[in-house]
């Protein structure tokens, strides 16, 4: 992707990862995935959130790593938390007893209603591709305060329709949330590597209302797959400022260092 | 009261062929000396309980130990797929295998339900989501105080649970710290406990609400040294991620698997 | 986020007239300094939960404060009644009150269930005791995969939850030590938490899984030394048991009590 | 109560006391009442019983204090403790799981079935007299392995019918536990400053199957509410021996020391 006048260069990926990150507001408390959104939160940390607070489901309460984790229960999140509680106290407790905020989730395949799947490609008795699961993903969904989802922009991630909904969005008829005592509003915004989306307010379906510099309506049309809205009135995704790049760059820099080091 | 046993005795007694195992640990502290030594000794048909199948489920599944799995999330943390897994659901290699899939939440709480002496656990959970209509084991309930429809699954409570810890002292009383993960619930949990320890020592030297599994809740304590590599020991030695990413090509292929197998569990002894 | 406030400023925002109430501390760390800051403003028709109402309550419920207690053990520890709480019950003074009992298997199961968001706890108990009869928010559920019979009790939610705890540090987070009792349970059940602390330090200086709560699950902090006496704060300062003896011959009368109120909380000042 | 022959001087307390020490096996983990079954346990640790697991439900875990406790939940308790837990996780994971051999409780009223009642004394809604409550003494009764009781005997405290079942013996009607799933056996064993006696394997209702040294079955029915029940071959209960009174005495004076500094 070519950088803008008066802006360094930067990839895609890492757009994708900075507008991730500054989805996250100072003082919010995130319960992280693993990947993807772990880099956003992480350096959303690391530049204009100080004071965000890190939940990972490993039991890692308030966790400020210094590289990224390779997995959800590195050492490194339990030596930077606060305090590390078991696993059951953390879906009870922090997740389920509504203390997080934002969860910020990756999938395999998203469809239009934010509905989740990373359970498996084809039928479940006979499955093309077994996935790893749901993991913490269907309570984060629900019981969060709000979810944000960042994932890379493909005709195999963004479906018609999930093969599986592992995880809810808002149901395959968008009204899976209507009536539903004690959940949370669901997802609020999917950040990929072309643009940014939100659900409409009424019928909860994705609409586009941010594209990255240089990518165009028609690129995100062919990377999805499924006739995608657009909003009438469609932003420009701010650019990576230089720290953000020179912050995200180091993060990954230390990050590589440690894991390739053993 | 735990008895110190080698892990080829502690394994030989308590885990049975057609047994429901739970070898807990999340991410840190994996059991995967105790792992090896199941594989080693040719267990059959277990139904092998785990929140993250992770690659001692792959290894166990791959050698042919496992009949049905219980799990949550079943991927290679960081890196991938479980080939192992994937081959045995999608190819029935070396044998079909029955899973039963439940999301973390579920089965942390199912977990704790076991340890409290509770047929269920009752959580809000899969709202909306689809596993309920593959695993019969999700249910819903009523609360009969505000009438919200809450989920309940079957608490976990296996024959026996295997879990590693940093140390126990003379008196097999366990020290578990850093990521404690569900490892005390697996052992209050299950009919029978083995829990393996980086060292045995005179005094656990610990704080008063440190993670302590008092010695008379577990059977056997057998020593096994770096016995939870590649994972984990916090304050021993950190996480051989580069062994993680290298899994995926070794577990790939089913001939590289057993070459595997062979070379670093069949013929690598164990510590009898 | 926790604010650091004035206990006087903490117990005025948070304490409404006609709240409910949960003023936890298994014995050790009891907040009787919040206790007696709430006699001073001259709290009314609060709903008082508390598995063991200790001289707190009793103190709380003589100076009229008081519409309802909800507990599971209510004595002096050691040395008898709680003679407030018995007059009170037996005599309506200073007025009525009215009572909710429990056991504390139930209690325990009541905060933690509040914590963990859900409505309901569910528990192996009351079999066979007549409490259910005298307590209307007893209940019985059936396992929908065992057919077990099992006790059902509405989880704890206060309006406001009040602990006390060794110290925190500048930015709230709370480190709460040795028997550590539903306290963070409190906590985290209710919709506003109010924390007193011996003292406010740069580092809580604590190990990978102390019981700490975090800044951004309290509202307010108050430091309020020596504000669990006569109960106690494990590495501060012991129980001051001769004062639990003392109180049954202070509490025993309605006179002595509401002198000894008068002298050593009304005219005591507090630290607003 | 005068001695026995070649057996130092004792009060009928130290003999209850010192029975109720003795029902502890060594190595059983016991769920310890405050009071009276606080002191038999920890006569027991301190004399054949060394490695009686003690656990008090403020959550001290196999806890050796030096003195005795004044409440259930003393610093002493955690300051000797193998660990600390929380009180919701010592009433689930430890008694309700099924980890405790012995409760061993006292009580202010009990009947011949064995049911306790520390709640009050009169009608429920217009009580003669208050008490504290249940406590942990319900579930104790009923998730603990067995439960000993120990008490004073007087016509006040075994009485023909309780004012209120706290805490299941066998029921009103001594059939309180049968067909119950997942239930403990109950009391085993009551022991007070007379005697000793034992539900009955059938009907459950109390029988005395020990007296005490110089004790009469006459004063143990003037000290019972109901015609009490002897056991055909009634046993002499063992005296205590010296070593017993002298752990015993140091214990008390130690606590008394403990406890009066202040």
């Amino acid at each position: 992707m070519s950088s803008v006048d008066n802006h360094p260069d930067y990839t895609a990926s890492e757009m994708m990862t900075v507008t991730a990150a500054r989805a996250l507001e100072n003082g919010m408390t995130c319960f992280v995935g693993i990947g993807l959104p772990s880099e956003a939160a992480n350096l959303a940390r690391l530049t204009h959130a100080p004071d965000v607070v890190l939940i990972y489901e490993s039991g890692t309460l308030q966790t400020k790593p210094d590289v990224l984790p390779l997995s959800i229960g590195d050492g490194e999140l339990c030596e930077t938390a606060l305090t590390t509680v078991s696993v059951p106290e953390m879906f009870r407790y922090w997740l389920q007893g509504g203390k997080v905020d934002v969860g910020f989730l990756g999938t395999a395949q998203i469809d239009r209603y934010c509905n989740l799947n990373t359970t498996l490609i084809g039928d479940y008795t006979a499955p093309k591709v077994r996935l790893p699961g749901g993991g913490g993903a269907p309570e984060i969904a629900t019981n969060a305060g709000e979810v944000f989802i960042t994932l890379k922009h493909s005709k195999r991630t963004f479906v018609d329709e999930v093969d599986f909904v592992t995880t809810l969005g808002f149901g395959r008829d968008g009204k899976g949330r209507d009536g539903v005592p004690n959940i949370g509003k669901g997802p609020t915004r999917v950040i990929t590597d072309l643009c940014v989306m939100k659900p409409d307010p009424e019928t909860k379906e994705l609409v586009v209302v941010s594209l990255h510099p240089g990518v165009t309506a028609e690129q995100v049309q062919e990377a999805t797959g499924w006739e995608i809205r657009f909003a009438e009135t469609l932003e420009s995704t701010p650019v990576p400022s230089a720290r953000e790049l020179d912050v995200l760059r180091e993060l990954k820099d230390r990050t590589a260092r440690a894991h390739g080091g053993q | 009261m735990a008895e110190i046993l080698s892990l080829h005795d502690a394994v030989a007694r308590y885990v049975e062929d057609g047994a429901t195992v739970a070898m807990e640990g999340f991410t840190h502290l994996i059991p995967f000396a105790a792992g090896h030594e199941i594989i080693r000794q040719g267990k059959r048909d277990l139904t092998l309980i785990r929140m993250t199948p992770d690659l001692v489920y792959d290894q166990l599944i791959g050698a042919g130990c496992a009949r049905k799995v219980i799990f949550s999330w079943g991927g290679n943390p960081g890196v991938g797929s479980l080939h192992r897994l994937r081959d045995a659901v999608e190819k029935g290699w070396p044998h079909k295998i029955e899973i039963l899939e439940h999301s973390h939440a579920a089965m942390a709480c199912a977990f704790e339900a076991g340890a409290a002496g509770l047929p269920l656990a009752v959580l809000r959970g899969y709202v909306g989501s689809e596993l309920p209509r593959v695993n019969d084991q999700i249910k819903f309930i009523e609360c009969p105080f505000t009438g919200e429809r809450l989920a309940a699954v079957p608490s976990v409570r296996p024959d026996v649970s295997i879990v590693h810890a940093q140390k126990a002292d003379r008196a097999g009383n366990v020290l578990v710290e850093g990521i404690v993960g569900v490892q005390k619930e697996a052992v209050l949990a299950a009919r029978h406990s083995i829990v393996t320890v980086e060292e045995i020592v005179d005094d656990l030297e610990t704080h008063p609400n440190a993670c302590v599994i008092p010695g008379w809740a577990i059977d056997a304590i057998s020593v096994a040294e770096k016995g939870s590599l590649p994972s984990y020991a916090h304050g021993y030695y950190p996480r051989d991620n580069h062994f993680y990413k290298e899994w995926d090509a070794i577990a790939r292929d089913r001939d590289t698997f057993t070459q595997w197998i062979d070379d670093n569990v069949m013929n690598a002894g164990g510590n009898a």
